[in-house]
């Protein structure tokens, strides 16, 4: 079980939390413009690298924020939290 | 026989136990474990061996030991345990297994439960190193858990009898104990082994809580506890256990760790035999032989195998007429089963017990759970902590020393070290203990195995493999020591190879002609030791494994006899049966009755969530298919939403409440999904939108009332308002009072009839619900639950998501396209309408079918094929039956279902595959009854 | 008549003396309120007497025109207003006023959730087999909020006291608390 | 007992293979060394008589999720696509111990797949009535049949999650998987397959838009063609080829109990209550837990997944309360978004991909082994892959089989 730094309520049991995957994918400007590759490349494409990987996680069962964070996904290891609309931070893993 | 001392060892020789073993009945006294007591009546053979079915005897005098398993029967039965963990109690019945234990058929009726707990500093381990780390940091004034597996703390002084400070270390170890007890914020566990370690200080410990008090333990208490502790640092002075050295027929009972047998003498006053041989390859096995001697065990023989004994130790044992021989070993051993010889050179030497020690390997699961790397160290033979770790330290022999004031002194720096870390100053430094032991271990020559008969030189006693099979792995080519665990079996039975696996890897270096240093030993992976299934489940069984939710008018439901379904953690109505009838009848008379007269349900389950601000309109054009900020307060519209990929996820039906204010309904199944669903887009995608979502669902009670004389009913309980269809039309919503009670009133109907949907508060759930039974009793009026709504919504070609749906539908598919709106620039999911797979014109769409036969009822999940012939498999599929009833209002059976090209298909014959014969069924469109709509105004 | 989520509860749970004081306290008014702006929250505050919390994971509490009030820190800019029963049109009115043109959104959520107040020694070690949460003195304080699981249910945590805790749980959801409080119980019923 | 438990257990056929250095260049280079990357050695050497193929391996042969997986096999999956693919295996499967001369402890013992609710049941009956059109042996069961089948399944209909009946596929059952991964890779050596081990492939050289090497830790490899058998790092490896792929890597763990006398005599999954567990032949509960949320690479999980699995367990199999865990693990599997893999072509010439399998490629060893073989020799997807292709994801023809796959192994 994980402790996740929520950046509201402060460290939570994972349990409280919903995972949701690559940060920083944003909602295309016009998907009309969007051929079906590009398009399909925002529905199903996420990086899914074994290194730090900027996420997102939902403090679900506490205060019902998302919020990104940066988590070493070889170790598991959270290495930074940060709200959304914040750029992600310098990590050293 | 009596091998139980005339004194000493911490057992109540006052008090006899009476206990059965093997069918046998035996005595012990409180403070035995099974294991001791039965070494005490010189019992030795435990049980056999799983494959080779060889006796197997007691190897070590804990949790390490790999073959002392036995079966408890009583009070209940429990397989797989040791016996040198079982602590003795009346009334005990046990037996020894043979590799493979056997679950009881009756229910176990102890209780199980688990507790969190958050400390600064956990210390695992109450031995000399974890005491004095646990009070270091106790007297800083850090939150300190100790555990300890073991039944009192002390670890491996309480099988010795040694004394520190010039006192029995027992006055010692219960000194410290007394100190930290009395210590507020200082936890001290015993019986409660740290069995998993995982990220961020999570620690996961089992105690046992009342097994050693047999038939006395209260039944309302936690048999064991799993706690879940987290803790800022850790101290691991998890020890360090002794290894055997490998000779031919090294399994015989009788062979022990010399250790233990100390351990057996110290702590229980029992002794291993009356004549014993020792083997060993380092100091520490001569304190067993010096102080067995002394309790007039007859040592015959110390075999040593290094070139030269230790003189001090020597002389002591010619002062005790033990003879020692250096540079020799012991090559293997006679016995019909227990020993009764031991081949050293060409002689046989005639004993009942050979005590053996290889040197030590410290206890370093947990630090390698937590991810520390291990180094080899030579000296020891053994892998060791090969680097710090900033969170967890490590202690007392279980970094490889073995001087007891030397792991005092770690355990007091990690003690000290961990609270700082935590954040607090070191208090009053804790006096280290001045020792009188004279073994150590140090010093001793690795040796793994004594050549000889490879088939019976067991490697790993308790899965049966032998040097012969690891020499089989070598010669098959295998060379990594994960391969040759999985060849051969090695350290995956119950002991995980805690006295096994580093031999094995020893050997196998030695038959690749490696080193050591560069293999990796196998992954240690929790549990440290095996954990009941019933203790991790704990609690949450029963009526406490998933909540059961029920709405407000639940008691109602329960009351009237009604059958529920489950959907989601809910509990729903799924039909109210009267004497006699069964599922098809009660509904038949539910619809029937509904579409004749009133009935009405319990809706209160549907998702409700209040979505408010500027934006809202804009908001929900995004999430839902069709146009919602056009929508005119007072008004509702029904709505389809789809996830990005184009796919229906969720439908249900939006009220504009105010000019900033909507109320929208999901499904039962998806409220929590849909309020997560938006608040996603909201916060990570739109924070720029001025919305903000509320869930009320539990806040309404809902009760739709449906059918012809539903207006009736209504205007006899709301007599504010006016329900005449001009006044309340069609899609409209009132807030008025019904019963006496504040309620919005929806026109809405999932079935096509004249229909009011009535919310109030939960609070009034019951009442209002009673109140229209009251009202509509004159019209007949019936409840109905999930059952009669799904048949009543099916005859209006209604679909249910999760029914008719499936992930890979459409709103086009199911007929819904006046529901996409052409006038929006964008809305989730619409880019997806566009694939090239979209636009097929063979997708599957909903439809209608009607069996020819009108009185065949098509099982739900039929598949529909083309021909009346079923050609050989793989046989072309067009869709299945999604949905399928027999309709009280049609006078027929009828079904809905997914069809390729469905909508082009309305009128022909297609068969559905039933058992062996197919059924003739007429495609039509999925909407059955009143397609004009005539009687939704009733 | 109204009915409240836990009535069929009240004995069993007032079985659990002196283990635990535990009784539902049916009917409060509850709003939630949806707000970042700090001039409205502080409109709000002084409306009802009772300033907001402006730290996370507490409450506060007071007295104001609507009698007894407490707001429940639930999120960055989401909070629960409770109070004694029938005051939630009341409340409403007044919250809506003081939020006035700034984003947010004011909801009677008052029959979402019940309240149940748990008093009594053992009050940290009964909820420690179902909370995750340090309800230890030092970091769970009298006037923490919490909102987090107890068990497989969401809850909401208010520490009123030394020894005193108010738990908001979801309607549909009180019976499983219930059971759950009853099971957690039993030991410490049996060994005071 | 008559013989003792494991008595039966085969004696090892003596030789498996070799640890040969790399050559400098192979006709085909399979990168992973798991069941798919030997299974596709095998028939590219057997089938189509490429030999001069290497299996790189970064750590261990068949030390990935071959190691770890909890060994069910079936081939009752809803769609057409589906059950061409997993059905070619088991047949594969039914003559495989013969094919490899190795004992492999195949064990069609059926495999249970419950149905807790109203819609599980309509979900089921559909993917049985599918199934047998599609040739696969299928049937639904009621309430009594399952207890028929497994006596210890608790179905009395007050538990929380009552059985309401379950789908069973008799021919379907387990097999060692280690004993798989040794019979592939003993019988690919044979045929002159080179199976490296501790060669991890750090990068893929590319020419022209055509693969041309492989970068290793043991040195540079030139290659004909290059075939991804890595599971879970699938992703990892294809971005050395700029190819992004809809995968995402999860820890999903499994657990075993210490050994028992025979309890347990078929395979029971339930998607609902969560539990898929089975008996192996030593005699040791297999059971697999649900897989954690996030993205990992760690190969471990968290325990609270394993404590929900213990709780569900003993809501379905009262008997198992005093059974102990002795060891869980974690492996990690790629989980792609239609719950179904992805075999074929890449946009880059003699680059071939398999990955996708997510919980569910054991039982598809022998099948896309051989599958993918027939790709790479053809350089064109055999029929039974020729669905999984990655374009799907653009034109949206999708193989959704999360109601068969989900939890399910
Ligand atoms: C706990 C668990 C339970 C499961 N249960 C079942 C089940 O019951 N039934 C079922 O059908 N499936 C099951 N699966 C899924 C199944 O194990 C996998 O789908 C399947 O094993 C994947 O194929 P593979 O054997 O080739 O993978 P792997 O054995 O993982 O092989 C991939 C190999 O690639 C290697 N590799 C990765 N990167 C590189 C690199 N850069 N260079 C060189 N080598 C590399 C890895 O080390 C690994 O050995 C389960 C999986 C897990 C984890
Ligand atoms: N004679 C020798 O050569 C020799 C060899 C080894 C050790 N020793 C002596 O042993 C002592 C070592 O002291 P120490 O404190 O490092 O170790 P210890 O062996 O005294 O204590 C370790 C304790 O940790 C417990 N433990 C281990 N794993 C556990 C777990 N996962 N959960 C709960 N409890 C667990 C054990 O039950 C034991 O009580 C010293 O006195 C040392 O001299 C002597
Ligand atoms: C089907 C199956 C059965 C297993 N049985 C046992 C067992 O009886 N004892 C054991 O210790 N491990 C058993 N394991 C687990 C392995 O020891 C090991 O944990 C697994 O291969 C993962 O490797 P790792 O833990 O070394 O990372 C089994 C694994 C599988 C897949
Ligand atoms: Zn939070």
């Amino acid at each position: 079980m994980q402790l996740i730094p929520c950046p509201w309520c402060g460290p939570r049991e994972e349990a409280e939390f919903h995972y949701g995957g690559q940060a920083h994918v944003a909602y295309p400007e016009d998907p009309s413009a969007l051929t079906d590759e590009e398009w399909a490349r925002y529905v199903f494409f996420r990086e899914n690298p074994s290194g730090p990987f900027a996420e997102r996680w939902s403090h679900n069962a506490g205060c019902r924020r998302w919020f990104n964070a940066v988590r070493d996904t070889r170790t598991h290891d959270l290495l930074a939290v940060y709200r959304v609309g914040e750029p992600m931070p310098e990590v050293t893993a | 026989m009596n091998l139980r001392t005339p004194t000493g060892g911490a057992v109540d020789r006052n008090t006899v136990l009476h206990f059965t073993f093997n069918g046998t009945e035996y005595t012990g006294h409180p403070g035995d474990t099974l294991a001791s007591a039965l070494l005490a009546h010189g019992v030795h053979e435990i049980g056999s061996s799983v494959k080779l079915g060889r006796p197997r005897g007691i190897v070590a005098a804990g949790s390490e030991d790999p073959t002392s398993l036995v079966q408890v029967e009583a009070p209940f039965s429990e397989p797989m345990l040791l016996a040198t963990t079982v602590e003795l109690y009346d009334g005990l019945v046990a037996r020894g297994l043979a590799g493979q234990g056997r679950l009881s058929a009756e229910p176990d009726p102890a209780r199980y439960d688990a507790k969190h707990e958050h400390c600064d500093v956990l210390v695992v381990g109450a031995g000399p190193a974890g005491l004095v780390a646990a009070l270091t940091a106790a007297r800083a004034g850090a939150r300190v858990v100790l555990v300890d597996e073991q039944n009192q703390a002390g670890g491996a002084l309480l099988g010795v009898d040694e004394y520190l400070d010039d006192r029995p270390s027992a006055e010692w170890v219960a000194d410290v104990v007394a100190e930290l007890r009395s210590t507020p914020g200082v936890l001290v566990l015993e019986r409660t082994t740290a069995f998993g370690m995982y990220q961020d200080g999570f620690v996961l410990a089992l105690q046992k809580r009342t097994d050693h008090l047999g038939f006395a333990a209260p039944a309302s208490a936690a048999r064991q506890r799993v706690w879940r502790i987290r803790t800022r640092q850790t101290v691991l002075a998890t020890g360090a256990h002794e290894r055997p050295v490998v000779f031919a027929d090294n399994d015989r009972p009788g062979i022990m760790l010399a250790s233990s047998a100390r351990t057996f003498l110290h702590r229980y006053g029992v002794l291993p035999g009356s004549r014993a041989v020792v083997f060993t390859t380092n100091d520490s096995a001569y304190c067993a032989a010096i102080d067995l001697a002394e309790s007039g065990v007859d040592v015959a023989l110390v075999v040593d195998a290094r070139p030269e004994a230790p003189a001090r130790l020597a002389t002591e044992c010619a002062a005790r007429g033990i003879e020692v021989r250096a540079g020799q070993v012991v090559t293997g051993t006679d016995g019909p089963g227990r020993i009764t010889a031991a081949h050293v050179g060409d002689e046989r030497i005639a004993c009942d017990a050979l005590l053996v020690s290889g040197g030590w390997n410290p206890v370093v699961s947990l630090f390698s759970q937590a991810r520390g790397k291990l180094r080899y160290d030579a000296e020891l033979g053994a892998f060791v902590p090969g680097e710090e770790l900033s969170s967890v330290r490590v202690a007392g022999s279980a970094t490889g020393e073995l001087d007891l004031t030397a792991c005092a002194r770690q355990g007091r720096d990690a003690g000290a070290g961990a609270a700082r870390a935590a954040g607090f100053t070191a208090g009053g430094q804790v006096p280290l203990p001045a020792s009188d032991s004279r073994c150590t271990a140090r010093s001793g020559l690795v040796l793994w195995r004594v050549p000889g008969s490879d088939d019976t030189s067991f490697v790993d006693l308790q899965r049966d493999s032998t040097v012969a099979d690891v020499l089989r792995a070598t010669g098959a080519g295998l060379r990594s020591l994960e391969h040759i665990k999985r060849y051969t079996t090695i350290g995956t039975a119950h002991d995980q190879g805690k006295t096994s696996g580093m031999i094995a890897a020893g050997i196998v270096a030695e038959a690749l002609g490696v080193e050591l240093a560069e293999q990796r030993p196998t992954t240690f992976r929790p549990p440290y030791t095996s954990v009941s299934f019933a203790a991790l489940a704990g609690r949450d069984r029963g009526e406490l494994h998933d909540p059961v939710r029920v709405t407000s008018i639940h008691p109602w439901h329960v009351e009237h006899g009604a059958l529920f379904e489950d959907v989601g953690q809910w509990k729903r109505p799924w039909y109210y049966p009267r004497p006699g009838e069964d599922l098809h009848t009660a509904v038949l008379r539910e619809c029937k009755a509904t579409r004749e007269g009133v009935g009405m349900m319990d809706g209160s389950t549907l998702g409700k969530i209040d979505v408010q601000g500027r934006d809202a309109g804009a908001f929900l054009d995004m999430l839902y298919t069709n146009m919602m900020s056009t929508l005119k307060v007072g008004r509702i519209r029904y709505g389809v939403m789809c996830g990005v990929d184009g796919m229906v996820i969720d439908d249900g039906t939006v009220i504009r409440v105010g000019e900033q204010r909507y109320l929208v309904t999901t499904t039962t199944g998806n409220a929590a999904k849909v309020l997560d669903w938006m608040e996603e887009w909201l916060q990570t995608e739109w924070p720029h939108l001025d919305v903000h979502c509320t869930s009320v669902t539990e806040h309404w009670a809902t009760i739709p009332l449906v059918g012809p004389r539903s207006r009736d009913v209504l205007a006899a309980v709301a007599p504010d308002l006016d329900v005449s269809n001009e006044a309340f039309e069609f899609m409209t919503w009132r807030d008025t009072e019904v019963a006496g009670v504040p309620a919005r009133v929806c026109r809405i109907s999932f079935s096509g009839e004249l229909a009011y949907e009535i919310n109030v508060t939960a609070w009034h759930g019951i009442t209002v619900w009673e109140a229209l039974m009251a009202a509509g009793e004159r019209y007949g009026i019936t409840p109905y639950g999930t059952e009669t709504m799904h048949v009543l919504r099916a005859e209006k070609g209604y679909p249910i998501i999760g029914q008719e749906t499936d992930a890979t539908v459409t709103p086009q598919d199911l007929g819904m396209s006046w529901a996409v709106s052409k006038k929006k620039r964008d809305f989730i999911g619409k880019r997806s309408f566009a694939r090239a797979e979209n636009n097929r014109t063979d997708r599957k769409q909903l439809v209608g079918l009607l069996p020819a036969d009108p009185s065949v009822l098509l099982p739900e999940g039929s598949q529909i094929v083309e021909t009346d012939r079923l050609p050989e498999p793989p046989v072309r599929m067009l869709g299945h039956v999604t949905s399928s009833y027999p309709s009280a209002a049609l006078g027929r059976t009828f079904a809905l279902a997914l069809v390729r090209s469905g909508h082009e298909r309305i009128g022909e014959t297609l068969y559905v595959p039933v058992d062996d014969s197919l059924v003739p069924v007429t495609v039509t469109e999925s909407v059955l009854y009143d397609k004009e709509g005539a009687r939704r105004d009733g | 008549m109204t009915v409240s989520p836990l009535a069929a509860w009240s004995d069993r749970l007032a079985a659990l003396a002196p283990v635990l004081d535990a009784a539902e306290v049916p009917f409060r008014s509850q709003l939630t309120v949806r707000v970042s702006d700090p001039d409205a929250i502080a409109a709000m505050g002084s409306t009802l007497g009772v300033g907001f919390p402006s730290a996370a994971c507490t409450f506060t509490s007071g007295t104001g025109p609507c009698g007894d009030v407490e707001v429940l820190w639930l999120g960055p800019d989401e909070f629960l207003v409770t109070a004694p029963p029938d005051q939630q049109v009341t409340i409403e009115e007044v919250l809506r006023g003081a939020l006035g043109t700034a984003w947010g959104s004011v909801v009677d959520t008052s029959a979402q959730r019940t309240t149940v107040v748990l008093q009594g020694p053992r009050v940290r070690d009964v909820l420690a087999h179902g909370c995750s949460v340090d309800l230890h003195p030092a970091s769970a304080p009298r006037g923490t909020c919490v909102q987090t699981l107890l068990a497989r249910t969401g809850i909401v945590l208010q520490v009123t006291g030394d020894d005193r805790v108010t738990v908001l749980v979801r309607s549909s959801f009180a019976g499983y608390l219930a059971a759950w409080l009853v099971d957690a119980c039993t030991e410490y019923l049996a060994v005071p | 007992m008559t013989s003792p438990p494991g008595a039966h257990l085969p004696e090892h056929p003596d030789f498996l293979w070799d640890d040969p250095e790399p050559k400098s260049s192979y006709d085909v280079v399979v990168v992973g060394g798991g069941g798919h990357g030997l299974a596709t050695a095998y028939y590219l050497a057997k089938v189509h008589g490429i030999t001069n193929v290497a299996v790189l391996e970064k750590g261990w042969l068949a030390g990935g999720n071959m190691a770890r997986n909890t060994t069910i096999i079936r081939s009752n999956y809803l769609w057409d696509e589906s059950s061409g693919i997993y059905e070619h295996s088991l047949k594969l499967w039914e003559g495989l111990e013969e094919d490899l001369g190795y004992p492999i402890l195949f064990d069609q013992r059926g495999v249970l797949n419950l149905a807790h609710s109203l819609q599980d049941v309509r979900d089921s009956v559909r993917r049985v009535n599918a199934n047998r059109l599609n040739g696969i042996d299928a049937e639904w069961v009621d309430p009594a049949g399952v207890k028929e089948i497994c006596p210890i399944v608790n179905t009395s209909p007050d538990v929380r999650y009552p059985v309401l009946g379950a789908t069973y596929q008799p021919r379907a059952g387990i097999a060692k998987h280690d004993y798989v991964a040794w019979g592939y890779a003993r019988a690919a050596h044979e045929m002159g397959v080179d199976l490296i081990q501790d060669c991890e492939v750090t990068g893929l050289e590319t020419a022209g838009g055509r693969i041309t090497a492989v970068r290793t830790s043991r040195g540079r490899i030139a290659a004909g063609k290059v075939a991804l058998c890595a599971a879970g790092h699938s992703s990892v490896l294809a971005k050395m080829a700029g190819i992004p792929l809809p995968l995402a890597s999860h820890p999903l763990q499994a657990l075993v109990s210490e050994l028992l006398e025979p309890v347990h005599p078929t395979v029971v999954m339930s998607n609902a209550v969560h539990v898929y567990v089975s008996q192996a032949h030593k005699g040791e509960l297999v059971m697999g837990a649900g897989i954690d949320s996030y993205n990992g690479y760690g190969q471990r999980g968290s325990f609270h997944i394993i404590e929900q699995q213990m709780a569900a367990a003993l809501e379905l199999f009262p008997v198992f309360a005093r059974a102990h865990l002795l060891r869980t693990w974690a492996g990690i599997v790629d989980v792609s978004p239609d719950a179904s893999p992805i075999v074929g072509l890449t946009p880059v010439g003699g680059l071939y991909l398999n990955c996708g399998w997510g919980t569910g490629g054991f039982k598809a060893t022998p099948g896309v082994g051989d599958c993918f073989a027939h790709t790479i020799a053809h350089d064109k997807p055999h029929p039974f892959n020729e669905p999984f292709t990655l374009e799907r994801f653009t034109t949206g023809a999708l193989v959704d089989e999360h109601g068969a796959a989900a939890v399910a192994h």
